[in-house]
């Protein structure tokens, strides 16, 4: 039973490599057995012949659209300008919402004034406001992009605020007696306090982004764009064509998670010590 | 007579909408390079008071004055230790020692030299360039103290910089603090529930009442220093102040049963 | 407002529709030479009001589209837009669901009848059909059910019975008589056919014509050949539009649909007199009107 | 300067009454300055003719326009059709949200598999699903309440996951100690738990619900609702009846959130003890 | 020989994703109402101890028995009290106490009546209809206690009970621990830093080393009961407790230094 210390820790390393393997592979078995479930599921149903193909394609064949859309049409240039947009719009928004909200924030009167307009505006719808941009900024994309950063705009102004309220008490009065004030507090100790919660509100943003620009697209820019190729397959009734368009915006909304927010997230949890130190 | 290091004069404090005084007025001095411990009951307005030196906080009435000039808010002389240690999560051990120095303008090289002497002087040399996370929660606190001692305070506010650690790590870091200060002597304020700890390191320990806070009783600790904690004038001091402090919990137990009663109406 | 002086492009709106057939012609072919030396610059709606909004925001400075968004923007900012020349006339049909009985514009009394939006053309000319019969919408009152309903969802709804007829633009009447959802009803068309309503016109902003005579007289020019070439090759038109509709979502339009819709417009740069005016009349009385069209915007100002 | 402790009690009592009516007074004032500041800009801007009316119809254009739509238009009609789906709607999507995050969350296997569907379906808007919905629901109420029950279902299944996260292991612990377990542990010591988190996920949740309704409303116009008089508004370029709808999805959503959300905030932090005893 | 309440029988647990012990293989036995107590530095694996015999934990090895049946999960007889109190704060104190009797479907009647006896005994009977918030710290551990009581355990688990409150509240809840277990006579297992603390109420306390835990040493307290704080037997028995203790953490300080070196690089 008795094994040196140097054996014993040898040991462990193998068994803790082997274990981090076995939880790469389980981890994926795990998150993606659902979809597996599903996509089963659709194709039995289609499959079976248990519903109109009219109304549910089969996944071959919303996997056939998409393999035309990508190889015959421009698919991928649509797609590539639409997420261009959605980081432009999204980025300008997310730089407003925290300048605004860290601005305001740190005046009882600004915040008080400011933040229920934020908040009512927050409720309405943000294509609302589509026809106005496009009488003001014009046509040319600004009225697409302005609608996107406005999207995202008011939820990430809501999140500074909140997250400015659970800065630790602590922490404002660490700062202050050290002898920050002004901008070199805002930008040294009230930004850096506040990144961990707002890492969500960027996510949050996101979503908001994509409503945006999506409504936006469909309205604005005709056929370029996820958007008008996703109108376009609605007018001429083809439910292949907007299940496609779905599909890939689903994928580049799991891909935009996985590879950047959970990133992120752990990045700035790891930083900010929200988690342990293993 | 030399001018105090702090003198706080009829200091009160009710905060906004509370309805009792967290603080009555309040009057003591602290000489320069004296350690003055506060202790009472939890709520009694030892952190309201010293955020009130700090100039964190403002006095309804009564004046504060550090080192001669009236207290209008945080300032230089002055540096405060909490008891969540409140360093900033996202910079290294080194960038929190410096941060305020960089807030007051001091040069880079400067800045260098003098966080170094500090985490020297609290054995984190060679931590600097951890985040907190990575610290023990002992190893924190030295960090903190670090912090306020690379500001050379003349005075140094200390809010129970030692009550979330482990009893062990606690003792260490008692007996740490005694020769810290006997190195650097800055007038020090320090807030403590812990008797032995009050006794240990302090020339006065002033016992605050509970509810509405004010000074009870003052206890002057005349042993030598550097001082064992098992010196058996310290353990009766202990047993004095913890008489004196349990009477003052049962008073207090009643006024608050009765206050509770009101609120619950 | 933009810039006063001459312009540096030509920035021309129209639509992916049957309908803006000599559009799509004149983007592929008539406009790939410069207009009087300004290089063109082709944007694509999705729906006229948007594409009002860009002609009076000064985002945009030509357009195709139809008389109904272009007679209610004269009323809200009268002087702003000059009216070009036509370019498809007819364009629109009556399809009435499968079953449902409806012959004639008597026959809607108490029925739904989809647009496919308020104040467009196809509203404006339901509006007169059913005044001209001696009824009126709902929402004015009267006993029709008037509602807008998106060419994307017009197929649905009809399946599922939501509406008994459909006033459409080309091709999508013609799509639903051919999936079977619904019947031609020849009386109502021959009436709309009796007004030769346009389905598209082309405009350009005043302010753009006045600093650019030249560009503008080009625009109509351009226009005008393209409009010949519809005319004369129908066929070219439904492989332009299926092409760049294929372009998009990799999808077509049947031939034979395509071919019905052509069938059913003519393009020529003529305006009927009295056509304009008659939407103009309608507009007023559904309550779209936000003032009065000034006469002068009823007939086209090529010159 | 002695007065007697009644005195006293007495004189604070009085000033704190007098403090509590002046705050509210000055709490009004706080809250309203800015959008004072606002309508006072838009009506100058108007007034002064800097800029096209057509562009910015004047402040009194747009409540004249507002009262047509209420006397002759009857948008009261509407504003309540569209109150009751959206109310409607997000009750759906909320009880769905927090029943599966709360099944599906005591499962790692079940979490793993179907949060990241549901974190990948968040990114997609939920217009994209509306044709269908009209294909499987029809063209009709049934299909624009689904789609605000799935706008809203999306982010409280992850608010709920989120929350679940959140619940303090030691109550867990206690609870499990104390002999809970199953569908006894969730209902009472999960669900109530969750609660406070899921107060900001039921605005969130709200704010994705109005977009959702709008968006459906502007596409299945069969039935009232303040979408097809948005829609209108824009279809014949009337820009006062666009922003007379705006207007009035600002004041309906500043009133949710005063009158709802504040205080059901306001409420369950004090009953969870989230705030001090005073 | 009566069987014990408690027998740990080379008890060991690694946590996942952990790359060493939280507590190497321990043997020790709780006699029936025997109180005893586990005192040792910070992460030495006391809360993992104690979770383990409430069933909270699995052990990696080694085995627990409860009343002489093998520990696979929370069961009867078993009571645990955190140091957080972990009352549910949506629920009065009331049916803070009331709960566990729900969860195992005791009649309404009986519930009444044991809760309320129950909250008798920690003198809380007047302050049933409040909730947690609005609770004093020290009022909210003695719902903590009530809460396990109700359930009449045999063995009652205590992590730390007192260490979130200020001194002179700990004092009397120490006070009252001893009165209610004398009245009740559980077999306890209570985990503290408080070596007073621990002397005062304990038959037994066992040291426990750092860095992954183990006993190091163990204590029998052979003074007559109540007790009284300030006895000198009491003193002399912390002095040679925290003698041990020092030594114990300088080692673990050593340790700790070497292996954060390692997760440092
Ligand atoms: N920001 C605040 N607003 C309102 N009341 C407060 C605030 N801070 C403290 N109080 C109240 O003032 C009184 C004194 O608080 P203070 O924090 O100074 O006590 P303390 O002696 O430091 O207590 P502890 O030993 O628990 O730290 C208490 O009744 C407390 O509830
Ligand atoms: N859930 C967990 N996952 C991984 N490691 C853990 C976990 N809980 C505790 N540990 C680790 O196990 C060791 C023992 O932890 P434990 O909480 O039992 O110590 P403790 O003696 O109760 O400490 P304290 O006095 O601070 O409460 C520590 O190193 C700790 O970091
Ligand atoms: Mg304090
Ligand atoms: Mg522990």
């Amino acid at each position: 039973m008795s094994t040196g210390p140097g054996d014993r820790a040898g040991a462990g390393r193998l068994a803790r490599a082997r274990r981090r393997a076995a939880a790469v592979l389980m981890g994926t078995g795990r998150k993606s057995w659902f979809i597996l479930v599903i996509v089963l599921a659709w194709w039995l149903i289609t499959a079976a012949g248990w519903v109109d193909p009219y109304k549910l394609p089969s996944p071959g064949d919303v996997i056939a659209t998409l393999g035309t859309l990508f190889t015959e049409r421009a698919l991928f240039a649509d797609l590539i300008a639409t997420v261009l947009r959605l980081v432009e719009g999204w980025a300008i928004g997310v730089v407003a919402g925290v300048l605004l909200g860290i601005l305001t924030g740190t005046s009882r009167l600004l915040e008080d004034g400011i933040r229920p307009v934020i908040a009512g505006l927050q409720a309405v719808p943000t294509i609302a406001f589509l026809p106005l941009a496009i009488l003001w900024l014009g046509f040319d994309g600004s009225a697409v992009l302005a609608i996107t950063a406005f999207g995202t705009f008011k939820p990430m102004a809501l999140a500074t605020y909140g997250a400015m309220h659970q800065i630790p008490p602590t922490l404002l009065m660490a700062g202050r007696a050290l002898g920050a004030r002004g901008l070199f507090m805002q930008r040294t100790l009230i930004f850096p306090a506040i990144v961990p919660n707002l890492v969500t509100g960027l996510k949050m943003g996101w979503s908001f982004a994509w409503r945006a620009l999506m409504a936006a697209e469909i309205v604005v820019t005709g056929a370029a764009g996820l958007g008008g190729v996703l109108e376009l397959g609605r007018e001429i009734g083809a439910i292949d064509v907007v299940m496609a368009v779905i599909l890939v915006i689903l994928v580049v909304g799991i891909a935009t998670e996985q590879l950047f927010f959970t990133r992120l997230e752990r990045w700035v949890n790891r930083r900010w010590g929200l988690v342990g130190a293993r | 007579m030399e001018q105090p290091a702090v003198r706080v004069s009829g200091a009160c404090k009710t905060y906004e909408r509370s309805d009792h005084a967290a603080l009555l007025p309040t009057s003591f001095d602290v000489a320069r390079g004296e350690f003055v411990s506060l202790v009472g009951p939890s709520g009694c307005g030892k952190s309201t008071l010293l955020g009130m030196i700090a100039g964190l906080l403002i006095p309804d009435a009564g004046s504060i004055e550090a080192l001669g000039v009236p207290v209008t808010g945080p300032g230089d002389g002055r540096a405060i230790v909490f008891q969540d240690a409140a360093l900033f999560p996202w910079l290294t051990v080194f960038h929190n020692v410096e941060y305020g120095l960089r807030a007051h303008g001091v040069p880079k090289a400067e800045r260098r030299e003098r966080v170094e002497d500090a985490l020297r002087l609290v054995h984190l040399d060679d931590v600097a360039d951890r985040h907190p996370y990575e610290l023990s929660g002992g190893m924190r606190q030295r960090a903190s103290i670090a912090r306020a001692l690379v500001m050379r305070p003349e005075i140094l506010l200390m809010d129970e910089p030692f009550s979330a650690l482990d009893a062990q790590t606690r003792t260490i870091l008692t007996d740490e603090l005694q020769r810290i200060w006997l190195e650097t002597r800055p007038a020090v304020v320090f807030v403590t529930h812990n008797l032995i700890e009050a006794a240990f390191l302090s020339d006065t320990v002033h016992l605050l009442s509970s509810g509405p806070g004010r000074i009870v009783k003052t206890y002057e600790v005349d042993i030598p220093r550097p001082r064992d904690e098992a010196d058996p004038a310290l353990l009766g001091l202990r047993h004095d102040m913890l008489d004196r402090l349990r009477a003052e919990v049962d008073d207090a137990v009643l006024r608050r049963a009765q206050a509770a009663e009101v609120t619950a109406l | 407002g933009g810039p006063t002086g001459p312009a540096d492009a030509v920035r021309v709106g129209f639509f992916l529709n049957v309908t803006h057939g000599p559009a799509l012609l004149a983007v592929a072919g008539e406009f790939t030479s410069a207009l009087a030396g300004l290089p063109v610059e082709e944007q694509v709606f999705a729906s006229g009001p948007e594409e009002v909004s860009a002609l009076l925001g000064g985002s945009l400075d030509a357009g195709y589209l139809g008389p109904g968004p272009y007679v209610l923007a004269e009323g809200r900012a009268p002087g702003r837009l000059r009216l070009l020349a036509g370019v498809v006339t007819g364009g629109q049909s009556m399809v009435a669901r499968t079953g449902s009985g409806i012959r004639s514009v008597a026959d809607l009394a108490g029925r739904t009848v989809a647009v496919p939006a308020h104040g467009n053309t196809q509203d404006l000319t339901l509006r007169l059909l059913l005044d001209r019969a001696g009824l009126r919408a709902a929402d004015q009152g009267g006993a029709v059910e008037v509602v807008p309903v998106k060419n994307a969802a017009l197929s649905e709804a009809m399946r599922q019975g939501v509406v008994d007829a459909a006033l459409a633009p080309a091709p999508y009447g013609e799509r639903l008589v051919a999936d079977g959802l619904a019947a031609p009803v020849p009386a109502i068309d021959a009436e709309i056919a009796a007004w030769r309503l346009p389905a598209t016109v082309l405009v350009v902003t005043e302010e753009f014509a006045r600093a650019n005579p030249a560009a503008t007289r080009a625009l109509v020019d351009a226009n005008a050949r393209a409009v010949r070439r519809a005319q004369a090759d129908p066929a070219s038109v439904a492989r332009l539009f299926n092409a760049m509709l294929a372009e998009a979502t990799g999808k077509k339009i049947p031939e034979r649909v395509l071919r019905e819709s052509l069938e059913s417009m003519r393009a020529t740069t003529a305006i009927a007199p009295g056509a304009m005016a008659l939407m103009v009349r309608s507009a007023e009385r559904s309550g779209y009107s936000g003032g009065p069209v000034p006469a002068s915007a009823l007939v086209p100002r090529p010159g």
